[in-house]
């Protein structure tokens, strides 16, 4: 297993680069990060000419992408214009775990100002993975069970609508709904923006209130999505021998289908979720933008609207990576659960 | 015979609606089987042995299969009146099935040692300790060897032969008083066929229990059953003592199904069958005899009545308007 | 019977304790007197030397500051110096290239180290090292020398007489006990950790905590050497749009809110919250590409200007996509009336005379496809701005105005990091992709000052980085915008200007569509504000919750 | 093999013949026959049908100018008998915006799907039928483009292109340059997915019998690939492109929506919605017909392609 991990790890690595090159290239070609360096006027000619130098802006792609890649301190950078490098610069590169500094957060490492951000996206990811993985489970199984029924086909309908709807058209709703309908009944109504409201702080009540909405917007896809996916992987499974094996025994019918079933079942379950579990930061960057959530998606499209290469650079690395450790992980809980793999 | 039989079905029916219309699996076949008898239920491929099996077991699903009618005594209850959770407790641990592909029948996820003890577990009130050293005993008595290390593998550490093992040893678990084997040896190489035959009839022996073993191979009935049951097309076609079928089989049918068995052993000569043709769709409701398209001896009658089981000699029971040592038709009924 | 029971309690025990576990946060607790401000951008970074960012540097007035601030009506007030310099005074030299400035000899840093000279000087030496990477040099590149003939005095030198000076120097001041150690060690003060976490100011307030996507908070500075500030503690909280600060101003979830879309104002008014434009000398308004090589020949034709001119409904624009808050500018200058004396006056809404001004230039519609032509041209223009959404909607009732004088526009948008590009980054606006451009800016302001219209700020490949997106070289309007940059003497830079707005006026060089002061919105706790539109939190110290909070 | 089939296969052994063993070609009657059982494909037909009618049909009643025509004296207008969609922030007729938007967003779909397809059979079959150094390089690219979320590569892309295009004139009509950048920043990312299928179809069916024949005859490489291999891994690719139309039109509401997409005045579903949530209280109207129009496509699409699905492909499942 140790050697199996190894070399899925060692097969990423690859891909990374190849990854990181693809949109460095894009990302060389955005717009200019200084542009907008000047506020509300436009930056300065004299300005643009020397901060393009000291940021090192002014270098090809394929030295940029370098001193990216490895750093510039082993080699001498031209600060004052005179076209003679003198000071060494300081940048260690991502190999050595720099990402550089922000273009728009001056003095700030890429790194955290995505590190700052990223437990804001995390809370609103697990929150959302544990509904979806409850949810779909839930609607799944029951769905499974019970084919056929009028529950069924309701939710089987219900499930192709949530699956079809734009994240933000759920978002937009739910906000118009449980925020201003809500409101305007006299209901108590639920917060639309933010984290937490200023004057009561950040408490966990806060956070979870303001979770609501964006944690069901982000939600309402992929239940849809894993409640069809497992209520069709159920069924298939629950006509498989072994569960009629099971019933034969006289076993009562939820240890048939938690147990054997569900098992089962979740080898394919585990397989597209754990592939899917990085994908959904995709739906973060709309729902965070809607609710106003502090999070990486927000984080991304601010920067990337200034082209702050670093951190848009940054936040895309960090989240290939999580998707080449979830696919290694998911291999792991795959073998785990099932001994054909675990022992042969 | 005054003695109650242990299971007594009568006129089970048993239909499948999908979307192309109705699958009529089982029409109306009637039998039982004593304490300790075996009962062998012969026919091709989906002729609605199995079907008529796992209704009594309550295993068909629902949808889209349903009971449309029918009893089956077990002691004093309907099996198809019982609650689930009643049927939950004669499953298992009065009626007890084994099936035909030792490969897909054991949950590939879970050791056998867990598949065993749950039954034990769920049926008795027994620890788990218990249970285990019950699992052991058994899987030795089914001739698992190290049976105590083998408790905590799984299903695809085994070899065929020892699954099916497995599986009767889970099946024998909780000592019931009838065994449902579902063709268990079809799946098998031919050498170990024998030698799970032989394990059934020595579990029989041991533990005093009736047999009903589902074949479509005849070579296997002689030496096992007590009576034999042909089915064919969802009917019970004939009904005998195996010594009788094999002596003097009155339905076309079987005579075919005993025409294409090579039996070096048997000095009679007889008269060639062969069953041209194939089995008919069951989406279709079948008038008169089922069997008669394929039938050389068919008459006008088979067209329009469908024949009734009828005793031609004690135990002996066929359904056919012919005789077909004469191919003549009956007269009467 | 069978364990299934136990496992579905185990795993309804493992689901709840996952629910609960993120709800285990800290806890903040709220203090007396308190003010949400709400910015609709998060700053990018506190040094004042790094960020032209505006929320950043309105901000400054809270824990730093300029040596002098400007009042409501946009007149400078000393803050750090003990006057103004004026040739009365003698702060400024006859000849105007040496200005003297005198500081105030209380100053102190919130760690009670004395704001001296020095630090100002340090302030200087950081801004032109060519090791920082600041966001401009600017003005600081203009001097020749700055001296500190001792604590509380500072000399500033000049090649050539500087008459922006006093909206351009000293605004924001670094403390060299703090970063003159991190220059020396890191040779630059890039990435001190003070850009982020001032936490050493000298404002009334201090810096206290900045939460990333959420906050900052400022708190009384029990050091400040002026009168001590009447609110405990500013919260400036960062959502992400206008509907977001809409919600918190109406709640009263924000006291202070600032760029308020026009739409919103009447809704606010309702809630009995104040709205204050503040002038900043922006202004909302077309440029115009004038070139022979890269222009459309026939925005060369100054009838055709006009014809634009006459031709945009703008006085509707205002009354129906702005609500009629605020006005049409006649002039660049109009937020300054001292530079637009006599004032010039606006052209009209007139198509008919637009027309006739095309037909006299020959743009008459020969092929009867709705569109103006001359000699196989079409009168069709390309009109880009950003993706602000009152610049798009602006821009398809602009589309739909010039229509009807037969001008065809196709309209562009671009993300501001792309329309602002610079030549090099083949920006479409520097580089003459666009007939018309649209966006708001202001001068040096309260300073008139601008370089835009320079000859020698034209883009090429020699100079990447020119601002002269016009293309536009006229002679007479370069050389009196570089005499202007030179007169310290107002009344004779006031004639200057009256020769440059007339100019601007006649030529339409550039085209006002509608003035744009920071609309600010001020909540009924608030009292005793006073906003300038270079300066908004001069008198942060004096505001006051209103009797009752 | 489920106990459902096993029984059923059993009992009835000539029932179900076709349905083991799929037709070679689609779109037989037996795939119609089936196609029409499924009455929600069934529905999602006919709902698609009266969706392209509105879009296509309602130009016959409303002419473009009166979707462009501002008029910002009635802006912000609730729905009215005029207005049924009410006004937006300029005072055009959402009415006429959705039907001109719904063009657009509808073409954007169909021609990235094209873009989408060609690049999927194109680098899936290369990959497949070469092997090699070809299919791990191939695979290795598609893998790299899997790993980025569909949002952020597209966010990238439009950026990286934005703009790069100068509008167009087509058919008396002016489309912002815009239009084609999002048709091919979507065709440019989603490829991925049908690349594999066409790939994995590829390395099934060129080990056959027949395509050994096809090499053996001398058959050139390209020939081989579209005359033999492609006409057999058909159905999967025709599924896989109908349900790739709704992610296209999502992926355009999408983009739009962040007000990175098509640029206005030229309307989509999408970037009708930009800067919605300015609204959402003051103004539902603006974002709730667009967005009702966005949902109702590409559930009518995902109906069809899964009744597409079962019809022609019964092998493949949904995820």
């Amino acid at each position: 297993m140790t050697r199996y991990i190894l070399h899925r790890i060692l097969q990423g690595i690859p891909l990374l680069f190849f990854i990181s090159i693809i949109l460095f290239v894009l990302m060389m070609n955005m717009g200019d990060p200084i542009a907008t360096m000047g506020g509300r006027t436009a930056t300065r000619p004299a300005d643009r000419e020397r901060l393009k130098r000291q940021l090192g802006l002014d270098k090809p792609i394929v030295v940029q992408y370098f001193y990216w890649l490895a750093g510039n301190d082993w080699t001498k950078i031209d600060l004052d214009g005179d076209g003679i490098g003198e000071t060494y610069g300081e940048r260690k590169g991502v190999l050595r775990g720099d990402f550089g500094y922000s273009l728009v957060n001056r003095g700030k490492p890429a790194l955290a100002v995505i590190g700052e951000r990223i437990p804001n996206t995390l809370i609103l990811m697990v929150a959302a993975e544990l509904v979806i993985i409850l949810g779909s489970l839930l609607v799944g199984v029951y769905s499974a069970l019970h084919q056929y029924s009028f529950t069924d086909h309701f939710i089987t309908t219900l499930s192709f609508i949530g699956y079809s709807m734009p994240i933000f058209f759920i978002a937009l709703l739910s906000m118009y709904i449980f925020a201003v309908l809500f409101k305007r009944w006299g209901l108590p109504y639920l917060p639309t923006v933010g984290m937490f409201d200023p004057q009561v702080g950040k408490t966990a009540g806060q956070v979870i209130l303001h979770m609501i909405l964006p944690v069901l917007s982000i939600s309402v896809i992929s239940l849809a999505a894993y409640s069809r996916y497992i209520r069709s992987t159920m069924l298939e499974v629950m006509n498989q021998d072994y569960i009629r094996t099971a019933k034969a025994k006289g076993l009562p019918r939820p240890q048939i289908v938690y147990i054997h079933a569900l098992k089962n079942a979740s080898l394919p379950i585990v397989t597209v979720i754990g592939l899917d579990l990085p994908l959904l930061l995709g739906g973060a960057v709309v729902t965070e933008r809607i609710f106003a959530w502090p999070g990486m998606g927000r984080l991304f499209l601010d920067h990337v609207e200034r082209g702050d290469l670093p951190v848009v650079m940054g936040i895309l690395m960090l989240i290939s990576v999580a998707v080449v450790v979830f696919q290694i992980l998911t291999d792991i809980v795959y073998a785990w659960l099932d001994p054909r793999i675990r022992f042969g | 015979m005054t003695k109650q039989p242990l299971l007594d079905v009568k006129n089970l029916v048993t239909e499948f609606i999908i979307p192309e219309g109705i699958v009529y699996a089982v029409n109306g076949i009637s039998f039982n089987v004593n304490p300790g008898e075996t009962l062998a239920v012969v026919g091709e491929s989906g002729c609605g042995k199995s079907v008529s099996m796992l209704s009594v077991m309550g295993l068909i699903p629902t949808p889209p299969g349903i009971i449309v009618d029918g009893e089956a005594i077990y002691g004093n209850k309907n099996l198809f009146k019982l609650a689930e959770e009643e049927m939950e407790q004669i499953r298992g641990k009065e009626i007890a099935m084994v099936f035909q592909d030792p490969m897909t029948s054991l949950n590939p996820v879970l050791t056998i040692g867990k598949q065993i003890t749950e039954a034990l577990i769920c049926h008795f009130d027994i620890t788990k300790n218990d249970a285990r050293d019950r699992a052991i005993s058994l899987l030795d008595m089914v001739g698992i060897p190290e049976a105590r290390n083998r408790l905590d593998d799984y299903p695809h550490q085994f070899s065929g032969g020892m699954r099916q093992r497995v599986m009767i040893a889970m099946a024998l678990a909780c000592d019931p008083h009838l065994l449902i084997a579902d063709e268990p040896t079809t799946a098998l190489d031919v050498t170990i066929q024998a030698q799970i035959v032989e394990l059934v009839l020595q579990l029989k022996r041991q533990k005093d229990m009736a047999v009903i073993w589902i074949t479509h191979d005849l070579g296997v009935v002689a030496g096992i059953a007590d009576r034999v049951n042909v089915m064919y097309a969802g009917y019970i076609v004939e009904e005998a003592l195996v010594d009788d079928l094999y002596e003097d089989p009155r339905h076309p049918y079987t005579c075919g199904l005993l025409g294409s068995l090579p039996r070096v052993d048997h000095r009679r000569e007889r008269k060639l069958c062969s069953i041209p043709g194939s089995p008919p769709s069951l989406l279709v409701k079948p008038v008169g005899c089922p069997f008669r398209p394929r039938c050389q001896y068919s008459k006008e009658i088979c067209q329009f009545e469908t024949p009734k089981l009828r005793e031609t000699s004690r135990g002996h029971h066929v359904a056919c308007w012919i005789d077909i040592q004469s191919g003549e038709q009956i007269s009467g009924s | 019977m069978c364990n299934f029971k136990k496992y579905s309690q185990l795993i309804s025990v493992i689901v709840i304790t996952l629910i609960l576990i993120p709800a285990c946060g800290p806890k903040t607790s709220a203090s007396p007197k308190v003010t949400t401000f709400i910015f609709t951008q998060e700053f990018d970074t506190l040094n004042p030397l790094y960020s032209n960012m505006w929320f950043s540097q309105i901000t400054l007035e809270l824990w730093n500051g300029w040596a002098w601030n400007f009042n409501e009506k946009n007149e400078p007030v000393p803050y750090l110096v003990k006057e103004m310099p004026s040739i009365e005074n003698g702060g400024i030299s006859a000849d105007g290239k040496t200005i003297t400035v005198k500081l105030r000899e209380d100053l102190k840093w919130s760690d009670g180290i004395p704001l001296t000279s020095e630090d100002f000087v340090f302030t200087y030496d950081m801004t032109i090292s060519p090791k920082n990477a600041v966001a401009t040099t600017y003005p600081y590149d203009q001097l020749a020398s700055l001296e500190a003939p001792d604590k509380y005095t500072i000399v500033m030198k000049f090649n050539e007489p500087f008459a922006p000076w006093q909206a351009t120097f000293w605004k924001g001041i670094l403390p060299s006990h703090i970063l003159k150690p991190v220059f020396e060690n890191e040779g630059s003060i890039d990435n001190a950790e003070w850009n982020l976490k001032p936490t050493v100011g000298f404002g009334p307030y201090i810096f206290k905590e900045w939460e990333s996507g959420s906050y900052t908070r400022f708190v009384a500075n029990p050091n400040y050497w002026g009168p001590k500030p009447k609110i405990d503690e500013i919260f400036i909280r960062f959502v992400p749009d206008d509907a977001s600060q809409i919600n918190a101003l109406e709640a009263g979830d924000g006291d202070l809110g600032t760029f308020i879309a026009y739409s919103d104002i009447p809704k606010l008014e309702q809630e009995g919250i104040k709205i204050i434009p503040a002038f900043s000398g922006y202004n909302e308004g077309m440029f115009f590409l004038i070139s022979k090589e890269r222009g459309h020949p026939a925005m060369l034709d100054v009838r055709v200007r006009q014809a634009i001119a006459m031709g945009i409904d703008r006085e509707s624009i205002v009354k129906n996509l702005l609500l009629g808050k605020t006005a049409v500018p006649a002039s660049y200058w109009d937020a300054l009336p001292f530079y637009n004396t006599p004032p010039v006056q606006n052209y009209p809404y007139d198509p008919e005379a637009s027309n006739k001004l095309l037909d006299e230039a020959g743009w008459v519609d020969s092929n009867n496809d709705g569109v103006r032509d001359k000699d196989g041209v079409e009168l069709v223009l390309r009109y880009g701005t950003t993706t602000r959404e009152v610049r798009q909607d602006t821009q398809a009732v602009v589309q739909q105005d010039l229509a009807k004088i037969g001008i065809k526009v196709n309209l562009l948008n671009y993300d501001s990091d792309v329309f602002f590009a610079s030549y090099d980054k083949q920006g479409p606006a520097a580089t003459g992709q666009l007939d018309i451009m649209q966006w708001s800016d202001t001068t040096n302001f309260p300073d008139p000052d601008y370089y835009y219209w320079y000859c020698d700020e034209i883009p090429s490949a020699e100079n990447p980085q020119g601002a002269n997106w016009q293309y536009l070289c006229d002679e007479e309007l370069d050389s009196l915008f570089k005499l202007q940059a030179t007169q310290v003497n107002p009344e004779e830079r006031q004639k200057t200007y009256q020769k440059i707005n007339q100019i601007f006026h006649d030529n339409v060089y550039w085209l006002g569509l509608w003035q744009d002061p920071d609309m600010w919105a001020l909540g009924k706790r608030l009292s005793n504000y006073k906003i300038s539109g270079v300066t908004p939190f001069f008198s942060i110290g004096e505001w006051e919750f209103s009797s009752g909070e | 093999m489920g106990i459902l089939n096993i029984m059923i296969a059993e009992s009835t052994p000539n029932l179900f013949v076709d349905d083991l063993e799929t037709p070679p070609l689609p779109l037989t009657t037996l795939a119609w026959k089936r196609f029409k059982r499924h009455r929600m494909a069934m529905l999602g037909g006919v709902f698609l049908i009266l969706l392209v009618l509105y879009s296509f049909g309602g130009s016959l009643f409303v002419e473009e100018k009166y979707a462009n025509f501002t008029n910002p004296p009635i802006r912000l207008n609730t729905p009215s008998w005029q207005h049924p969609f009410g006004t937006d922030t300029v005072g055009r007729d959402v009415l006429a915006r959705t039907i001109y938007g719904g063009q657009i967003s509808m073409i954007i779909g169909i021609l990235a799907v094209i873009i989408e397809t060609s690049l999927g059979i194109l680098i899936g079959a290369l990959a497949g039928y070469y092997g090699g150094t070809i299919d791990s390089l191939l695979m290795r690219f598609t893998e790299a483009m899997l790993n980025i979320p569909e949002i952020f590569l597209l966010i990238v892309m439009a950026k990286f292109f934005g703009n790069k295009i100068p509008n167009l004139t087509l058919l008396g009509r002016t489309f912002s340059g815009s239009v084609v950048v999002i048709i091919v920043i979507i065709g440019l990312t989603s490829w991925m997915y049908l690349a594999r299928i066409v790939r994995a179809e590829f390395l099934s069916i060129k080990e056959n019998d027949f395509i050994l024949a096809a090499k053996a005859t001398g058959t050139s490489n390209t020939e081989i690939i579209i005359r033999h291999i492609l006409p057999n891994s058909i159905a999967p690719i025709i599924v896989s492109a109908t349900l790739g139309i709704a992610n296209a039109i999502l992926s355009e509401a999408y983009i739009s929506f962040l007000g990175l997409g098509v640029q206005p005045p030229t309307a989509t579903w999408g970037n009708m919605l930009d800067g919605a949530n300015n609204y959402i209280e003051s103004a539902p109207w603006l974002w709730f017909f667009p967005g009702l129009l966005i949902l109702l496509t590409v559930l009518s699409i995902n109906f069809l392609g899964d009744g597409l699905r079962d019809a022609i492909d019964p092998h493949s499942r949904a995820i």
